[in-house]
């Protein structure tokens, strides 16, 4: 099972004839994910490692049968990109890109919801069902199969959380990388009921940061609705107020967004909250055992 | 990235709201020409990136010519929360009867442009939400539909019986949400909105942010932008490929990853040291990088002691390693460096740094300690 | 049963303190429906024919649990009328308003649909289910109870019609006004899928006329979903093209939308059709019979 | 509403759709000189609202300057479908490889916008559709997304192979888009839109025409209506509330209801006779509406004959006829008049009609017997 991608999985790879489209199109197929073709329009019939391309993605829809998309396109022409997915019967989109304006994501999720496109990211890493697919700029090498969900708002701190698992023994059901932009996809909430669901998934690791209230609604949605263990670290307790962390999203606004409200929530919701990095192997060994 | 009050309002009145009459001064007889031109009484209002410029006593009222003399004199090159008052407003004075809070913003919950008002206007939105948070209207706006004649008056039923009020109220919050869509606002505020004494909606201090992501479709807005000396910085560190923020503390950090950095950082803050600065080097082995970064963590003259936090993933340890002593080859770093690299090939990269004459640690904890250690020295 | 109004409709009038608005409403309100208030930006609070007058339609929902919404308001204001009913949640409007721009028609029409908002019109008489609610500018006097349904572009030829059912002694279970605008709501099919479920209506009388295709899609509709007898009549044979005659939708364009490929397609379908409106009663008592 | 060819392309032009160079003009003098101006060979156009000019005769392709005046003394004055021709357009002869239709119209049954596009352009299509309905492309735009770049560029594609027309088609139809909803049009058409030899898309005619109902909130496309003789009287007519078409027959008409007027007529044609006008007076039994629509029927001289067919519904037929009355007694009435009235207390009211000088009858079938009795008279 695992969720959102796995051995079914038919990917296309819009702004394949891109550098990093193209480089990591290498990366994913060499990971055996089922890569089918990419777009790039006006590049329609050259192939890029061996790959199709086509003009657009109801062409590449048609031809190759692609169920999953992941965007490697210029941030200006970002949401068009995921409104053609969307358009052309595409059931979840990752989109990589960094820097999409925020009011572009705004004026296409009602399109999305409309069509039901699940999204993951922008500005995100993608995602990984260990040995079985690899969407999205994720170091597979890191990664283990075995029976830990794992949902992020950050990348690299995501592999060093991953490879901390991994190298303690503790394999993981899929990997998300839900990005860093303060209006995207597939957010905490979604993710955490589709691990409720997942028998592969026996626990959850949540990584939240500063910025928005997803992590509070997270710790209430874990306490109510959830059987499964989850265990949370939060970056940005040091971050000053106003300031953008790297990340679009990550900001805390007035008061508001601060690492400490969200500890705070998920501690009160009986979710095990990591001091460092390197605490999660160690809470996710107890919750486990104990969950 | 923000505007100031009397550009915000400029950008109002342009889409036909109603604001206070006001002229910008940069000199104290400048404001007194405009005071005088503009009757008594007449406010004096600093014009600085920041808020909190009311307590700060940026902002004044005065009465008579000698009035407005002392209050440009003192207001102009005041410091309010680090920013140099450099230019004020001189606004007509206005009598009104009560004050509403207005704000557009992006949600991210219902992933729109969220309409948020208040009775309780005049103080900040965040108090009101404290003391009060029934006294605030939230309405997200469907972005298909877009601010609708009906949805603008029926929000603006919720705050005024007075249907002429209703009126003045729904136009200005469609007008509001035009703008916000048409510069790629983040937040658009009115806060007073006044009802004048003879019954008109008048917006007396008004707010705008911008989205940056979208600065390149917004000349005009881009041209409004004025920087401060460790936004300079940041811009700066952008263009080279690096998220670098300013902070506070004695250590500097080099990490790749914004999560990761904020969890470094988190870590040093956690062992009772103090971080100088964010910086987010990316992905990437490239020396240049290293390069850049370096000399933007030792232009802070309080750095002594800097901390390097790589996790290799696609990028191989090894390369990372390479790469980083090239580039410090390159430098005359006179502070303690202390390097903690992990994953893909981190074992063979550690290697390579050990024969340098770096700090080379394997955690993130004893990474943190060292550095504190060193910094302490 | 009927379809669409009948004693369950709580009906509030948009534009309540208009001249049409509250000439109509006190003729709803005679003919016995149940109208449970109006709506009139900035007039809250009083009362026309008796019933209480809000300022938007949400207040008027939550007050007198209305459930459908009929619309006087003038046509560059009517649009947003409509968009206001449906997001109040309203389940059926319907707009009499004449002469809304077409584009504010096109605009609104996905709102309707997400919202599963149901329309009549505009520039439409409305509807009535004898005996039970009349909602719109209809006559009520002309009709009867009966098992007879009515579908109709028109206003006046409807009454026509109608009467001549009513004096053949021919009852009616819904007749409805669907409005001579191009861009309109509920249409032929729509209706007629209603009526063939509906155990109160036995047969269908189908009035078209030019302009569209509606009634070449409603043959194939009778022909291939209907079981219950349909006959029609088609105004406009003697129009010339490229003319609108008097409705907005009835113009012969480019050829097409002509009365004698209508009536060509019913025939095809096994529809009968009158040659005159005097022949309605006639072929219906015949479809009573052997339909 | 249609407006010329010459102010459709100024609008494209304005939105940014690549138009050929023209000039519009009243005298074969002003062709001459624009002919002059733009060298040959070069096209003279008649500019009129109506179809079918170049079958007519309308278009001429001119090759110097003596043929340039030929074609324009020829054209202007010349009569296409009862429209004479005032204006004519000079414009540049272009070279080209092939011809595209591309036209944007309101769909009934999508109930959004549709846009249509064909590589057989340069003829009707209409005939396409008839002929070889698979060349035409239909896509209806959901109002809510509106003509996407991708939309529009998917739509290229299934046109063109070469990515540089592609490119420049999906620019077009996204401007004619905008134009749509900017204008309230209800026909957005370039036919042809050429390919020129130097592989750029070029609008070498264009067609709009505008929604009535929403002529109020476009004032600079109201400016451009030039009503004919016929539309005169139908605006007129309009403004009293009545809904009135000139036809060509003999017998006059005056229906409450354009369904009902519309199956009126019918039955007259039915019957062999040949209906002089359509006219709908609408609601009411305001005798001075009755009047109006008498001295518009009576303005067109075949009329020999008139019948009125009244349905009483809210208003009832006793009101009906006693309105009737008072209108007929002011006005002096040459031609006979047949009266059918029903509906709501229609026998009364056919009572208080026996009294005087109409011929009053029962059904429909019946007055439109007579009339035609009458007229033949």
């Amino acid at each position: 099972m695992s969720i959102l991608v796995n051995k079914n999985t038919r990917l296309i790879v819009q702004g394949i004839t891109g550098r990093d489209g193209g480089f990591h199109t290498a990366k994913m197929k060499a990971y055996g994910t089922n890569v089918v073709g990419g777009v790039s329009p006006g590049k329609g019939g050259q192939t890029v490692e061996g790959l199709p391309v086509f003009n657009t993605v109801e062409e590449a829809v048609k031809q190759t049968g692609a169920n999953t998309s992941i965007l490697f396109v210029p941030a200006p022409f970002a949401a068009d990109g995921i409104l053609e997915a969307s358009e052309a019967g595409i059931e979840l989109v990752i989109a990589i890109t960094e820097g999409i304006p925020t009011l572009d994501m705004v004026r296409i999720m009602p399109y999305l919801k409309k069509k039901g496109t699940k999204l993951i990211g922008p500005n995100c890493p993608g995602l990984i069902t260990p040995d079985e697919a690899l969407v999205g700029i994720l170091p597979g090498n890191i990664f283990k199969k075995g029976n830990v969900g794992l949902i992020s708002r950050s990348g690299t701190l995501t592999y060093e959380m991953v490879n901390q698992l991994t190298t303690n023994g503790i394999g993981q059901s899929t990997c998300v990388g839900i990005g860093g932009d303060p209006v995207a996809g597939l957010y905490f909430q979604d993710l955490l009921e589709m691990y409720q669901n997942d028998p592969e998934t026996d626990a959850v690791v949540l990584i939240g940061e500063i910025g928005g209230d997803a992590e509070e609604q997270a710790a209430a949605f874990i306490k109510n609705k959830m059987t499964k263990p989850v265990v949370a670290f939060i970056a940005g307790q040091s971050a000053p107020p106003g300031k953008r962390m790297g990340h679009a999203g990550a900001i805390i606004s007035s008061g508001s967004g601060t690492a400490e409200e969200k500890i705070a929530a998920f501690e009160a919701a009986g979710v095990p909250v990591a001091r460092k990095p390197e605490d999660i192997p160690v809470l996710i060994k107890r919750a486990l055992q104990y969950g | 990235m923000k505007i100031h009050e009397y550009q915000a309002k400029e950008i109002f009145s342009r889409y036909g709201i109603p604001v206070t009459r006001e002229t910008v001064c940069y000199t104290p007889d400048e404001v007194v020409a405009a005071a005088e031109k503009s009757g008594y009484p007449c406010v004096v209002k600093a014009q600085v990136l920041t808020g909190g410029r009311g307590k700060a006593g940026g902002v004044k009222l005065v009465k008579n010519k000698e009035e407005a003399r002392e209050a440009a004199t003192s207001i102009l090159g005041m410091d309010i929360k680090g920013y140099t008052v450099e230019k004020v407003l001189l606004a007509e004075g206005v009598k009104f009867q009560s004050e509403i809070y207005v704000g557009l913003t992006i949600d991210r919950n219902s992933k729109s442009v969220i309409l948020m008002t208040s009775r309780e206007g005049g103080v900040e939105i965040e108090e009101v939400a404290k003391e009060n948070p029934d006294a605030i209207i939230k309405v997200p706006i469907d972005a298909d539909l877009g601010m609708q004649p009906f949805l603008a008056r029926k929000i603006a039923f919720r705050l005024f019986d007075d249907f002429n009020l209703v009126k003045q109220a729904a136009d200005i919050f469609q007008k509001m949400y035009k703008i916000c869509l048409d510069t790629d606002a983040s937040l658009v505020e009115i806060n007073p909105l006044v009802i004048t004494d003879d019954n008109q909606l008048l917006a007396l201090d008004g707010k705008m942010n911008f989205d940056e992501n979208a600065l390149y479709r917004q000349p005009e807005i881009e041209k409004l932008y004025e920087p401060d000396e460790n936004e300079l910085k940041e811009i700066e560190a952008k263009e080279k490929g690096l998220s670098y923020i300013k902070l506070d503390g004695n250590i500097g950090f080099m990490v790749n990853g914004a999560g990761l950095a904020m969890a470094t950082m988190d870590m040093i803050k956690m062992y009772g040291g103090e971080p100088a600065n964010f910086l987010d080097v990316g992905g990437s082995s490239n020396p240049q990088k290293v390069i850049d970064a370096m000399n933007l963590i030792l232009s802070d003259e309080k750095v002594n002691a800097i901390m390097i936090n790589i996790f290799g993933g696609i990028t191989r340890g090894d390369d990372i390693a390479k790469g980083l002593i090239s580039a410090l080859e390159q430098l005359d770093v006179k502070v303690p460096i202390v390097v903690r690299l992990s994953g893909t090939n981190a074992k063979e990269g550690l290697e390579i740094l050990r024969g340098t004459n770096l700090t080379v640690v394997e955690s993130m904890t004893e990474a943190a300690k060292k550095a504190i250690e060193l910094s302490a020295h």
